[in-house]
């Protein structure tokens, strides 16, 4: 399906990461974002209302983080797109909804402009540290789709793609950026509606009384309804049947459970992108996401120039985690420098990934500016010289 | 300096209370240069949450005289704040109300023309443009608070005589100060002078008046003053009392006499 | 020190793991728990409610998990023993204030007895789900430290430990139990307080001026003060200096990371060997490991029986304390053994972690379960021969398909309550 | 209620139409008073002749919190505390639907307080019907903000030490334009107040008195269902318009009940509209 022309600002614009988010919310055709105002994602919510009137789409501002997601999810059940803005201690604050909605299988986007944590942090400085959380932070085992951009640009594109990922899979789907995406401004180019594709509801279309809301269709998901249409439906966070009816035995936790992952995993392969650069002959591959991203390019250039055979494979899904790709490039390269704005979090998967092939390197930019690159160029100088695979992660202290 | 930390100050100096014995959880960060010289132990907690904090603070050591700040206007916090108020939790809750109050008194508020014209007015408000903020008074009244009082952060000696009464108070009390700022939780040095002084020239001190009617609207003029006074047993006196009933000697009480 | 005999209720018991662990809690100086109903924990809150008083301590139920939470770091903050009890819909609403109380270091004990999830799940039946999220539910970086316990009797032994850990590294402990290890009612026997170790609060006894609430000490942890005491304590859940002050400009942010943030991963990192317990059986010779935690390694050690029936050489590695992550263990064992054996309850979560320590030198089977239930010795068995005769090295988790997952999902299995 | 009979002249229950018949025997214990608030409702959804295609009901977790699986509607069953604020979305996003919450007072006053006072000051469209039955029913009986000083919970073994709510007070002073209370016996007065709120614009919230014959009653010793009912014929006094702050239920004490606000106010939806066409107009 393409774009619907209306509000869509096709055109070359100056606009930073948040602008560009509400931009390519309101080209992917979101009328609604619910949230509460949290430093660095406050401009999403401005622009979007800022924006409401021309598109028609509903703002409210909830009383806390809580309430927002949990009116987000209730918003798309009457067949609206919804997105809802925060960051850290407010995405700590939405972990319970993120199990609902996938519990419920509501597709609906959340955009974490992560900043300096834990607790309330440094609220205005870059962070990346909460991937992981994206992943396993709401109780119970589920699979969640997360994004992370590394530009303005980006951030138009990936909120596109995000919700026609969460429409596709329906699930909750996570934009984790950082706060110097978020702020920083940059050329962003709006292609006109009719270049732009917007993944279409997958609707029930059998008769009324027979709709089961949890029942799978041949691509593994179940189709959708609106409230409000006579179907009368059920649904339930409990473990449920097909019907949307609560059974609470271990037969059912896996009838409803296990699919939730499948319908993920089966599809890894057509979810997971991510962008690789020289490659082909690297010795020492730089695997990155988020500001850090931009960052390894630069340092790419300066390597070759010294001589030192250095790719990049940036990850433009983080989760699912591009295991398959990892996993090759261990086998062909020396080592993989990891710079993350964290302690080492996604560095963990990638030594996972590894199977012992390869040396794995985390620079931690936690306690660096984004764009430091001596400190990753002397990583991967010191790896260059390493023997033998070590098992375990290396740090080099500077 | 911030009037309402000015007043604190006083407010702490006349009730006679040894500032070590205070204990501040707040959700505004204030600076600590500020707090420095209060005495107090200060705890900037994350947002909403500080009474819920300040009744753990309060049950840990029923010595201590606790005194949330609380600066979301009962979004975030909402909850505690009801449910704090319903069990007559031993706490004084200063409530900064930050909302900008477009109109009073039937004359428009001296906001910034940008600002006016601006979709959304603040960059940090509790509330969108649309919405009615909490009569926090009435609220407050109606979970069970013992004490109630507002005034504009330009009344400071009124404020801090209430600040001085409340602080000898056993049970929930609130004091609502008015201090307009375009932000919430970040800071709240950047008040809005010219904005106060129109809120405290168009205030009328009615002491006595029934929560109820002390709404803040946009054609009558703030009303500020001494609200509530009266006596409930707090949640740690009635938590001995039934206990000592139930369980005889048994049990020994929470807190001893200070509780 | 020893613990103070007028908490601890000496005898031998016949209590659900619940019950023991608001026991164990008083037994180890407990003085203050907030808490907020929620099956299946709920027990452990009522067991404290009703013997707390008489030993001078408190139970309040507040209105919700972010109250209780948010109240237990306060009273931990005036200076006395804290816990709070939940379950998993709980746990997710405590995340943000779990990272509000390990950035201020509070000590402070979470008694999770795990349920089915996601979501609302199956509230009273079992499940091992949350265990990713316990160590990365809050936003950021910090380290904090989870036990699982397997029988009552250790959640009464786990959760005074708990609370020494707590004391000592000053992070949140999470004793990572389940419904089945809750509501299991077996023989509890409560030592004599003088048989029970406990770890006092490091407070600090220097002059007044010269405290720093976060200046390192002993293994990188700062002492601690009462509030009220008359240090002027300025603490906040901003990234902090070593007076507790808060740093918000770029250039400070650099240093401060090092000196909080950073010491906040080290200081268990660190000090990992001496936290982590583990109990090993039979690893010397064995060609594969059956590595579990919690209910799941009762479950085990049927399957572990008969496989060795058979004759195959397995091994046990039971993770009593699961975060921080016994990597070194693990890695040393690969090396050495065919396979790793994971039963969880859950559809992959600690796997992950000894497929990553293992460092593709032995193979790593997954024996999943979505909860509600418990696995079948015989899906442990069949993974454990098939682990022995593989000889070939998968690289990935390879996940074992369960008779459940058969019956669900091949043989038409009907649903029925 | 007229009775209704199959194509084939079987006699068929009165509210099968309203209700999953597929999920009944329902959870409920005998003797609790949740049944009869569902019944009033199905009655009140006749009775007001609203579109049911454009009602969708939204429960949280708990006892009452499993009506929304027994009403045959559009219905959520939400996570705990959250049925509010599930609504508040729902109401906003399709402003022609009427959201009803039907939740217990755990779960709305307890830990959903916060959406509860938010929602009404919002004046969001939706009615919320809250059963009191004085306790957390589904966990085991632990103490609500809603039992009354002194009486006895697993959670509260030497009597409750906190005093509990007034819930039309505190739904009053936030904003709510609709406020009744009636207890199960109360059934076609309760079943009017329903039709009447269903048919009103705004937050309206209508408390229900509710017998717990398996923990409330038999912690406290006072009875089952039935000797529950026979206080509230005794001791309940109607009293149309009594000022909300005089609503307090002690343990065992008179129960004023009847309808107290019913006001008008202009909701969410309406204010937000208004300033929407007021910057389109604007600009």
């Amino acid at each position: 399906m393409k774009a619907s022309t209306k509000g869509i600002l096709t055109g070359t614009h100056n606009l930073s990461g948040n602008e560009a988010c509400v931009e390519g919310a309101i080209a992917a055709g979101c009328r609604f974002l619910s949230g509460y105002p949290i430093q660095p994602a406050i401009e999403i919510m401005q622009r979007f209302l800022e924006r409401a009137p021309e598109v028609e789409a509903t703002y409210v501002q909830m009383e806390d983080e809580i309430s927002a997601l949990a009116a987000l999810l209730g918003a798309v059940w009457t067949g609206k797109k919804g997105i809802t803005a925060t960051s850290g201690p407010g995405l700590s604050l939405m972990m319970e909804h993120i199990g609902l909605g996938v519990m419920l299988e509501t597709p609906c986007v959340i955009v974490d402009v992560q900043r300096v944590g834990p607790s309330i942090g440094i609220p205005n400085s870059p962070g990346q540290g909460d991937m992981m959380q994206a992943r396993w932070g709401s109780h119970g085992d589920y699979e969640i789709i997360a994004l992370s951009p590394s530009s303005p640009q980006e951030m138009f594109d990936f909120t596109i793609k995000a919700f026609n990922l969460s429409e596709r899979y329906r699930t909750p789907v996570a934009i984790m950026a950082d706060e110097y995406v978020a702020h920083i401004r940059e050329k962003v180019v709006i292609p006109p509606a009719k270049e732009i594709k917007i993944e279409p509801r997958n609707y029930y279309k059998g008769p009324k009384d027979k709709y089961l809301p949890f029942k799978r269709d041949k691509n593994f998901i179940p189709p959708m309804v609106d409230i409000g249409n006579g179907y009368k439906f059920h649904v339930t966070g409990l473990t449920h049947d097909d019907q949307g009816y609560p059974i609470m035995n271990e037969e059912c936790q896996e009838y409803n459970v296990h699919p939730l992952m499948w319908k993920i995993r089966r599809y890894v392969d057509d979810i997971i992108e991510f962008q690789e650069t020289k490659t082909e002959d690297a010795e020492v591959v730089i695997v990155s996401y988020g500001a850090p991203s931009r960052t390894a390019l630069k340092a790419i250039k300066q390597a070759r120039k010294s001589g030192i055979k250095v790719g990049s494979l940036k990850l433009d899904t983080v989760w699912p985690f591009p295991e398959k790709r990892i996993t090759e490039l261990a086998k062909k390269v020396k080592a993989f420098v990891v710079p993350e704005m964290n302690y080492g979090q996604i560095v963990l998967e990638v030594e996972r990934c590894s199977y012992g092939n390869a040396n794995v390197v985390f620079v931690s930019y936690a306690e660096k500016e984004v764009d430091n690159i001596d400190d990753l160029l002397s990583a991967i100088k010191q790896v260059i010289k390493e023997k033998e695979a070590r098992k375990g992660i290396i740090e080099y202290h500077t | 300096m911030n009037p309402i930390i000015t007043a604190f100050a006083k407010g702490i100096k006349k009730s006679g209370v040894k500032p070590s014995r205070i204990s501040v959880p707040s959700d505004i960060p204030f600076e600590p240069e500020v707090v420095k010289h209060l005495g107090v132990d200060f705890f900037h907690t994350i947002r909403g949450r500080a009474i819920a904090f300040g009744t753990g603070l309060k049950l840990g050591n029923p010595d201590l005289i606790v005194v949330p700040f609380i600066g979301d206007m009962m979004t975030i916090g909402g909850n505690h704040f009801v449910h704090g108020g319903r069990r007559n939790m031993d706490l004084l809750i200063i409530c900064v109300n930050n909302f900008v109050y477009r109109e009073i008194g039937g004359k428009s508020a001296p906001i910034q023309k940008c600002e006016k014209e601006q979709t959304t007015t603040q960059k940090f408000s509790p509330y969108s443009t649309f919405e009615k903020p909490f009569n926090a008074t009435h609220l407050a009244n109606s979970c069970g608070a013992v004490y109630t009082a507002r005034w504009t952060a330009l009344h400071t000696d009124e404020l801090a005589n209430s600040i001085a009464e409340a602080l000898n108070k056993r049970g929930f009390s609130v004091i609502e100060v008015l201090l307009p700022g375009p932000n919430y939780y970040t800071s709240i040095k950047e008040t809005d002078s010219n904005l106060l002084n129109f809120y405290y020239k168009n205030s009328v001190i009615k002491n006595g008046e029934a929560p109820r009617f002390v709404t803040i609207t946009p054609k009558e003029k703030i009303i500020v003053g001494k609200f509530i006074d009266k006596e409930r047993p707090t949640f740690i006196e009635q938590y001995n009392a039934q206990l000592s009933k139930t369980l005889g000697d048994k049990f020994t009480p929470h807190g001893g006499k200070n509780g | 020190m020893k613990a103070n005999p007028r908490n601890v209720n000496t005898g031998i018991y016949y209590i659900d793991g619940d019950v023991a662990s608001g026991q164990g809690a008083l037994a180890a100086g407990c003085r203050f728990i907030g808490g907020y109903p929620i099956t299946p924990s709920t027990e452990a809150a009522e067991a404290f409610a009703k013997i707390a008083p008489k030993a001078g301590a408190v139970f309040i139920q507040m209105e919700d998990e972010l109250a209780s939470i948010a109240s237990v770091i306060g009273a931990s903050c005036a200076g006395v023993k804290t816990m709070t009890i939940t379950s998993g819909p709980g746990y997710s609403l405590m995340m943000e204030t779990i990272g509000f109380g390990a950035m201020l270091e509070t000590p402070f004990v979470i008694l999770n007895i795990q349920r089915g999830g996601p979501s609302t799940g199956a509230p009273t039946k079992t499940g091992q789900a949350d265990m990713m999220q316990s160590r990365w539910g809050s936003h950021g970086d910090y380290e904090i430290i989870a036990i699982a316990p397997e029988s009552p009797q250790e959640l009464f032994d786990y959760t005074i430990k708990a609370f020494n850990l707590a004391e000592k590294y000053r992070c949140p402990v999470m004793i990572m139990a389940d419904e089945c290890v809750g509501h299991m009612t077996e023989k509890v026997v409560i030592p004599k307080a003088d048989e029970i170790e406990i770890e006092p609060r490091r407070f600090y006894n220097g002059p007044r001026d010269k405290y720093l609430p976060f200046k390192p000490d002993k293994d990188l942890v700062p002492k601690m003060v009462k509030a009220g005491d008359g240090y002027k304590l300025y603490i906040t859940g901003h990234t902090h200096d070593e007076k507790g002050y808060p740093i918000l400009t770029q250039n400070s942010k650099v240093k401060t990371q090092k000196s909080t943030t950073r010491r906040l991963v080290d200081k268990i990192k660190l000090n990992a060997d001496k936290i982590i317990e583990l109990k090993e059986e039979n690893t010397d010779d064995a060609d594969v490991v059956v590595v579990s935690y919690g209910i799941s390694s009762r479950v085990a050690v049927r399957g572990i029986e008969k496989a060795r029936e058979k004759g195959i050489k397995v091994g046990s590695l039971r993770l009593v304390t699961v975060w921080p992550f016994p990597d070194k263990k693990i890695t040393e064992l690969a090396k050495k053994v065919k396979a790793f054996v994971v039963p969880e309850i859950n559809y992959g979560q600690v796997v992950f972690d000894v497929e990553r320590c293992s460092h593709g030198e032995a193979n790593v089977i997954l024996i999943p379960h979505g909860g509600a239930g418990v696995h079948h010795p015989d899906d442990i068995l069949s993974a454990i021969e098939y682990a022995s005769k593989e000889n070939k090295k998968i690289e990935g988790i390879i996940e074992h398909k369960t008779k459940l997952e058969k019956l669900i999902f091949e043989e038409g299995y009907k649903l029925k309550e | 209620m007229a009775t209704l009979k199959t194509k084939s002249n079987e006699l068929i229950h009165p509210m099968e139409h309203l209700l999953r018949m597929d999920r009944i025997p329902h959870i409920w214990c005998p003797g609790c008073g949740i049944g009869t608030a569902v019944t009033a409702f199905a009655s009140a959804l006749e009775k007001s002749k609203i579109d049911l295609d454009k009602v969708c009901i939204v429960s949280g977790i708990g006892c009452t919190g499993r009506v929304a699986g027994y009403v045959k509607l559009d219905s959520f069953h939400t996570t705990h505390g959250r049925a509010i604020a599930f609504a508040t979305g729902i109401t906003l996003g399709n402003p022609d639907l009427k959201v009803v919450v039907f939740s217990g007072d755990g779960d709305l006053i307890s830990i959903g307080g916060n959406h509860f006072i938010h929602a009404a000051r919002r004046n969001i469209n939706m009615l919320v019907i809250c059963v009191n039955n004085f306790i957390y029913a589904m966990t085991g009986g632990q103490v609500a903000p809603t039992t009354p000083l002194s009486a006895y919970a697993t959670t509260s073994p030497f009597g409750c030490v906190e005093p509990p709510f007034n819930i039309p007070y505190i739904a009053d002073s936030s904003g709510a334009v609709y406020v009744a209370r009636w207890t199960a016996l109360h059934i076609r007065r309760l079943t009017n107040s329903m039709a009447e709120a269903l048919n009103k614009p705004g937050f309206s919230v209508i408390e229900v008195i509710s017998p717990c014959a398996m923990y409330y009653s038999r912690i406290n010793k006072l009875g089952d269902g039935l000797d529950m009912m026979k206080f509230y014929h005794d001791n309940s006094e109607i009293k149309h318009g009594e000022d909300t702050k005089n609503l307090d239920i002690g343990f065992q004490t008179k129960i004023t009940v009847g309808k107290f606000v019913d006001r008008e106010r202009p909701t969410y939806t309406e204010s937000y509209k208004k300033w929407l066409s007021e910057i389109k107009r604007k600009k």
